[in-house]
């Protein structure tokens, strides 16, 4: 009788530990609908063509690299890490500037102009400093320089405008929206400007698209929709970087989805350049540089290293 | 210098702070250990003076609605022990004050006047102990057999905590899902399955299982003051033989011994003579003991991973090998910090699987010295000290009626109840003899 | 009696509460637990119909009416959900109080009852003799928890941990980067970087092929080849072809086993011409490479396929017909995500980069050489990764990410088949009617010295243990300092060598075209430790990992290693 | 017999006094050994040195610490939500306004791909509805969560840090966290985000004055 009754609590025991066993496995999952999913786009950039390969990496010996800017078929700046790199077109380092600051962007013609957070230095190619120009105030955050001519522009994220000097510094103005509802928004620092003859193309990554501004801060015409899809820019504030090719198509980069883009001088979405299967998913932001021989020079800070893109009929 | 300016509002809109609720103060905790330290007190004092259940009960609720449903189990002495030995293995942890004092509280107290805390105090104990019903007694062997359970698991949680590998004993609590009204379905049934089994075996997770009573039965084992069933001499009337639920009143030896002397002696010295080769055993079955379980550490459990996508397995999304790669860490950095973990529990495992080997043995050899006992004492090591006995000892009933009123209270109708009992018992001894 | 009575009506009392608690505890439970159960199979929030209706707006973002449903169904959702957490806590509140009335009533039903059985009929010999019982319990126990140790690992039945992912701390410096990633501990030709050193282990001295004294397993192999094995994880994958059929072999490398072949044929883009090979080189000469769960193949008619360890086809494609004299023979390398082809052939050469993961090619740069038969070998410099190809007339050095050319150096001629041997940032090459020379890479090519007699044409020299050895086809094996390139010792063997040699375990294992392989010590002097017929022909470079040597002769894969007891 | 008997009794009395002061000793020279090393000085990286800059204000004993979650390491796998031993969890979704761009399309809050910005369902990112939007002036709206509807799962804070400034991010909220011993999430967060703070700062908030990189 007693012993019956140990029999079965044992019994009952092992039953509990069975069960507690087999419930432990495998744990708890994620229901799908907790999960994040961009797959699709992700997928959709594998389904297009890319008619430009990267054809070499430069790798960078810099902890942060932040800017890239390419005088025609010269040299290559890169600035981060308070220095600014000058390399030669394969890539090898001519020089090396040391610098004050952490730079932010950089622009480059006879003179390399490199911006900090409130103002911009001028250097020679040679290495020395030729000028200081003068603070843009407490609110200051500048994102992006192009020159056009014998000026140069500066965006400023923190103040929302665009400035424009003269070579030697001097301020001569500034470009600002027309109107707050249909004017620039920059809900992140991702605000850049790149010229042509065309005058000067400027990102309002708020409201995904480019704006084409006269010097004296006219706007002409604008192109670029919001989407997830391939030909439009996604997410909430891209792209982060244009730059101009010769033939005047546009360089676009975007972050989120990592995607570099080529559209026609018109707007059209012309081809992938790179997506994030070959940049990676975690790419930051992405600046970018065109040569005058039409090589594509992505400043990829996360990999360290500045990739060049070239166009390739095809590999047969 | 602000990373995203303020955007350029004109309406005068405000931006909201982002709130937080402030976690429970630093007061309340030591209010807990004051808490514990008053119970502990209290305790001590019904079990060795006042000698009444009924104090005992009105404790146990009161500490089961306090650390068990209001301050929802945590934390608790027997969790501490993980995060004690946490830290001595690990230089970067810290163990507050407060958890530190909960370890040594019980065992001081048991150390001194036995395992009040397990009478009264600990939550996990009297919710199991209030759903006792028809116990059962278990042989002497099973509750051998099973009582190195506790030990083993104890071993386990140690050594697991002391690697930094987690806290076992935490995360295998069967009642704090119960507290909190909210436990996953395994916890559920694991816990619901043991208070269904405490109804007749009493006090299960305590006696079978909990990692803390091995240390508390240990200090308890040589305490200086203890619980007894008589208040003052024992009158062998046999009445208290059947009164412990947990079996843990030891009867007097026997008369004649069932087994010579020299049969024992010479068992004893061949357990004696065995005990390195126990050791042995212990340390290899230890080792091997560790070595397996050390996949349990999130550390292992990486490198696993990495191993098993080596070989194709993929992995599913929110896995460690996916968040590893985003953190930049080298592999061969992971691999060594596994390596180290696995290293360690494999030696601590060795050292501690040797200890259980030489433990065992020695309770094997001491099974076999035959200790003379002539009264009727609870077990030193394993007495709850719930105090259920006292009623049933005529010698209490004396001590209670002369201290009290004539009044006719519940205790002296179980005296009279009792003491009726004990007149047929003897008259039935009386007629067989 | 009155007291008696009382007792009674307790006891109606108590057996009344105790049932309707029961039966309310019970049922109360039932439904929690059926509500735990469905909330934990089908969480409201993530019902498929919700995810699909969700989907089909996505897609058609223009159908009436379908907002409406993903709307109301989404409504529900999120109601079922928190009205489920909310009824469960009430419910468990309910319970605890239903289960206090019920031990209330059970410990009421108990005290009445207390005192009505006396203390059982005394046995005293029960307590004495519990000791025996106790002590064969303990041991029992014992027993069970030793029982328990050995089961873990079987219960836990993970896959067995048959990569020993131990790249020690002294991994070798040649390895490559992202070698420690992949499971390929013999990853290709000449193993890890290609440099003919294995990283560890303590292949077996001796054994022998005639008796099966230390051969583990022989397998015969179903088409010819002269590739050399690979081995990632407990497997071993070889190619071999014919004019017929070209396939990938893999054999367990525990048993030797043929575990799937693979049939390289449906290829886009492969033509039905098959190129003119000579019989010393056949249609399967270039050794596999292993990297991430992949294994890829390449065939002398210019296919390259990529298949998974179950010997799916990844990816196939068609790199077009080699215009080879001798048919191609230059074997794979990858390294991260990219797989490296040398085609140098009578239309001039190429070096091509392949995604691993879908075929595609990453780069591809010109090489303006003759054709040739050697194998890329990649080195670690420190400015990063670099292959090293041979080549007719240039030893080049190529960035293996972006295959940029860093370095070219003129000193080779002939009919070059002879891959590079290196140690930290020198290299060693050579080829028979040219010379043996040695470069230091790093900061340009730099000449360190040169040697011009008895040069090897088709097995490759291996560098370690501060020496060069470099083995000839007519049986010679020389062994220089590699630093000065003066010469320690010269040993003429009877037969000569194709195969190339392997450094490991400080012991160079070098098979000669007899399937004799000789073990010698890595030193300065000369010291032959064994001579160990295999019982075939061989002419491909075994794979060394672990304790075992996986050797393809003539007809068979065999594995040689110490007999386990 | 009896004087035997007391022979015996005298010697286990022996026995446990050795056993009851060897014990002591133990307890005595962990507790010591415990506090001594915070006496010491601090124990590098704990939870007693959080926050000072040298050793110096460093409390003498560990503080009562709690659980929270480092947004920095934060992968958003969504375990949060599921493995906590609450019911519903008590990680929950927090908001920085100051790093929130105030975006009209806000990746935290729709669907990537919705193509009307309305806070109909079948936008809306979040499984509970527990974001709430309010439009402030053109272009800007303002998002805040409901505390009592959101389950930790993470979805919008992965959709605002990869698109946007990630000013959402997780935190262990105190109002329902009890503070266990082990915590569950803790165990098997993939990121090893969780770890325990003193009390007193309860909550690592992003965006308090530093300055992240980009």
């Amino acid at each position: 009788m007693k012993t019956r009754g140990i029999w079965i609590v044992l019994t009952l025991v092992a039953v509990a530990v069975v069960i507690f066993l087999s419930l432990r496995r495998g744990g708890p999952r994620v229901p799908q609908a907790y999960l994040y999913d961009v797959e699709q786009y992700r997928e959709a950039e594998t389904q297009v063509p890319l008619p430009y390969k990267e054809t070499a990496r430069w790798p960078l010996a810099l902890r942060e690299p932040r800017a890239v800017a390419v005088k025609g078929d010269g040299p290559v700046v890169v600035v981060g890490d308070r220095v600014a790199l000058v390399l030669d077109a394969a890539g090898e380092e001519l020089r090396r500037i040391e610098l004050a600051d952490e730079p932010r962007c950089v622009a480059v013609a006879d003179v390399v102009y490199v911006g900090f957070l409130d103002r911009i230095v001028a250097y020679g190619l040679d290495g020395e400093k030729q000028a200081e120009w003068e603070t843009l105030g407490e609110q200051a955050y500048l994102t992006g320089l192009a020159i056009l001519g014998d000026e140069v522009f500066a965006t400023d994220y923190g103040q929302r405008v665009v400035w424009r000097f003269d070579a030697e510094g001097k301020m001569r103005g500034r470009i600002r929206s027309a109107s707050k509802s249909d004017g620039f928004v920059f809900p992140s620092p991702t605000f850049d400007v790149a010229a042509d003859g065309d005058g000067l193309w400027v990102v309002n990554s708020g409201r995904r698209r480019v704006e084409q501004y006269s010097p004296q801060g006219k706007r002409g015409t604008m192109w670029g929709r919001s989407s997830m899809e391939l030909d439009g820019f996604s997410g909430c504030c891209n792209p982060t970087h244009i730059a101009v090719m010769p033939d005047g198509r546009f360089v676009t980069t975007e972050k989120g989805l990592p995607r570099v883009k080529v559209y026609a001088a018109d707007g059209t979405f012309a081809a992938l350049v790179a997506g994030s299967v070959q940049l990676g998913q975690d790419a930051g932001l992405l600046d970018v540089a065109v040569d005058a021989a039409g090589r594509i020079l992505v400043l990829d800070a996360a990999d360290r290293s500045i990739r060049i893109y070239e166009e390739q009929p095809d590999d047969g | 210098m602000i990373r995203f300016p303020k955007p350029d509002f004109e309406s005068g809109y405000v931006l909201p702070e982002t709130q937080t609720v402030a976690a429970r103060a630093a007061g309340w905790e030591t209010l807990d250990v004051v808490l514990l330290a008053l119970a502990l007190a209290v305790g001590t004092w019904l079990v060795l003076k006042h000698r009444r259940r009924g104090g005992i009960v009105a404790l146990m609720l009161a500490c089961l609605a306090y650390f068990g449903f209001y301050r929802e189990g945590c934390v608790c002495p027997v969790g501490s022990i993980q995060n004690v030995a946490q830290a001595l293995g690990d230089s970067g942890y810290g163990v507050p004050l407060v958890v530190l004092l909960f370890f040594l509280l019980p065992l001081l107290t048991a150390l001194f006047f036995g395992r009040t805390f397990c009478a009264g105090i600990c939550p996990l104990g009297a919710i199991q102990d209030i759903v006792i019903v028809k116990p059962v007694r278990l042989p002497a062997w099973l509750r051998h057999a099973l009582g190195v359970i506790p030990t083993l698991y104890l071993g386990v949680a140690l050594l697991l905590a002391y690697a930094g590998a987690g806290y076992l004993v935490c995360r295998y609590d069967p009642f704090v899902g119960l507290f909190r009204l909210s436990a996953t379905l395994p916890m559920l049934i694991f816990g619901g399955g043991l208070l269904l089994l405490g109804t007749v075996v009493a006090r299960p997770y305590c006696r079978f299982l909990c990692p803390y009573g091995v240390l508390l039965g240990w200090a308890s084992a040589c305490s200086w003051k203890r619980v007894t069933v008589t208040p003052n001499d024992c009158v062998q009337c046999r009445l208290c033989e059947t009164a412990c639920p947990f079996d843990a009143i030891r009867v007097p030896s026997p008369e004649r011994e069932s087994e010579a002397r020299w049969s024992r002696v010479r068992r004893m010295g061949l357990y004696l003579v065995l005990l390195p080769a126990l050791a042995l055993a212990g340390g290899w079955t230890g080792a091997r003991l560790m070595r397996e379980l050390a996949a349990v550490d999130p550390r292992v459990e990486l490198v696993a991973e990495l191993d098993a996508e080596a070989l194709g397995v993929k992995a599913e999304s929110g896995s460690r090998s996916e968040a590893f790669r985003a953190s930049g860490m080298s592999e061969a950095a992971a691999r060594a910090e596994a390596d180290e973990v696995k290293l360690r529990l494999h030696r601590a495992g060795l050292g501690f699987g040797g200890f259980i080997g030489l433990a065992v043995g020695l309770q094997l050899a001491g099974l076999s010295i035959g200790r003379r006992r002539v009264d009727y004492e609870p077990d030193r090591q394993h007495c709850l000290a719930c105090g259920r006995c006292f009623a049933y000892c005529p010698r209490e009933q004396q001590r209670r009626k002369q201290g009290s009123t004539t009044e006719d209270t519940e205790d002296t109708k179980g005296t009279r109840r009792l003491l009726c009992n004990m007149k047929r018992a003897v008259g039935t001894r009386e007629g067989r003899s | 009696m009155s007291a008696d009575r009382t007792t009674s009506w307790r006891e109606t009392a108590a057996w009344m509460v105790l049932g309707v608690a029961g039966v309310f505890c019970a049922t109360l439970l039932v439904l929690m637990l059926a509500s735990v159960v469905q909330m934990r199979n089908a969480p409201p929030l993530d019902t498929p119909e919700l995810q699909a209706l969700r989907e089909l707006v996505r897609q058609q973002p223009e159908r009436e009416g379908l907002q409406a449903q993903v709307q109301a169904l989404d409504l529900l959702a999120r109601r079922a959900h928190f009205a489920g957490g909310n009824a469960l806590r009430v419910g468990s509140g309910m319970l605890l109080v239903g289960l206090a009335v019920l031990m209330g009533a059970a410990h009421v039903l108990r005290e009445s009852r207390v005192g009505v059985h006396a203390p059982e009929k005394a046995d005293d010999a029960a307590a004495a003799d519990t000791a025996p019982a106790s002590r064969r319990a303990l041991l029992g126990m014992l027993g069970v928890i030793v029982l328990l140790a050995l089961l873990i690992p079987l219960l836990r039945n993970s896959p067995a941990p048959v990569v020993p992912p131990v790249p020690d701390n002294g991994a070798p410096p040649v390895e490559p980067d992202g070698a420690e990633n992949t499971p390929c501990l013999w990853p290709n030709f000449r193993g890890p970087g290609g440099l003919g050193v294995a990283a560890d282990g303590d292949p077996p001295l001796i054994w022998d092929g005639t008796t099966g004294s230390n051969i583990l397993w022989r397998t015969a192999v179903p088409r010819v080849g002269f590739s050399s094995p690979i081995v990632c994880g407990n497997r071993v994958f070889l190619s071999g072809g014919d004019a017929s059929l070209r396939e990938v072999y893999c054999f367990d490398a525990d048993d030797g086993s043929l575990q799937w072949r693979h049939p390289v044929t449906g290829i886009e883009g492969s033509s039905d011409k098959l190129p003119d090979v000579t019989d010393d080189t056949g249609y399967a000469a270039p050794t596999m490479a292993g990297a991430g769960g992949r294994v890829f193949a390449l065939f002398a008619t210019g296919d390259v396929v990529a298949l998974d360890h179950a010997g799916e086809r990844l990816w196939g494609r068609c790199l077009g017909l080699p215009d080879n004299p001798y048919g191609h023979a230059s074997s794979l390398i990858a390294f991260e995500d990219l797989l490296f082809i040398q085609i140098d052939d009578n239309n001039g050469g190429r070096l091509l980069a392949l995604n691993v993961a879908d075929g595609t090619t990453a780069w591809q740069v010109k090489r303006d050489v003759e054709a040739c038969w050697s194998s890329p070998v990649l080195i670690q410099t420190a400015r990063g990764p670099e292959l090293i190809l041979n080549g007719n007339p240039n030893v080049a050095g190529y960035d293996p990410r972006s295959g940029a050319l860093r370095w070219s150096e003129e000193c080779m001629s002939g009919e070059v088949a002879v891959s590079a041997a290196a140690t930290d940032d020198i290299i060693f090459i050579a080829n028979e009617y040219a010379v043996l020379v040695a470069l230091r890479v790093t900061d340009g090519p730099e000449r360190l010295w040169e040697y011009d007699e008895d040069l090897p044409d088709v097995a490759s020299p291996v560098a370690g243990a501060g020496c060069l050895f470099v083995p000839t086809s007519y049986g010679l094996l020389t062994c220089f300092d590699a630093a000065t390139g003066s010469q320690h010792w010269s040993h003429e063997f009877d037969e000569g060598f194709y195969a190339s040699p392997v450094l490991a375990a400080g012991r160079i294992y070098l098979v000669d075209m007899e399937g004799v392989m000789h073990v010698i010590k890595a030193g300065p002097t000369f010291e032959l430790l064994a001579s160990n017929p295999l019982g075939e022909r061989a002419t491909s470079t075994a794979a060394f990992v672990g304790d075992r040597i996986y050797i393809r002769g003539a007809k068979h894969l065999v594995c040689i290693g110490a007999a386990r007891e | 017999m009896t004087d035997n008997d007391q022979k015996q009794t005298s010697r286990r009395e022996m026995l446990r006094l050795v056993g009851r002061v060897g014990v002591l000793g133990c307890l005595a020279s962990l507790a010591g050994m415990l506090t001594g090393r915070l006496r010491a000085g601090c124990i590098e990286a704990g939870p007693a040195c959080k926050g000072c800059p040298d050793q110096d204000g460093c409390d003498l004993v560990t503080p009562p610490t709690v659980w929270q979650l480092d947004p920095a390491k934060c992968t958003q796998c969504g375990q949060c939500a599921t493995d906590c031993v609450l019911a519903q969890s008590a990680v929950r979704c927090f908001h920085t306004h100051a790093l929130c761009g105030h975006c009209k399309l806000c990746f935290g809050y729709f669907e990537p791909g919705a193509r009307v910005l309305s806070s109909a369902a079948e936008n809306q990112l979040c499984p509970t509805g527990a974001i709430q939007r309010r439009f402030v002036e053109d272009p800007y709206y303002t998002y805040t969560i409901e505390k009592d509807l959101c389950i930790g799962c993470a979805k919008c804070v992965h959709g605002c840090g990869m698109f946007g400034n990630g000013s959402l991010y997780l935190q262990v909220d105190h109002e329902l966290c009890k503070n266990c011993n082990e915590c569950s999430i803790a165990r098997r967060c993939p990121a090893n985000a969780f770890e325990r703070v003193p009390v007193s700062e309860a909550y690592l908030l992003k965006g308090q004055g530093e300055e992240e990189g980009h």
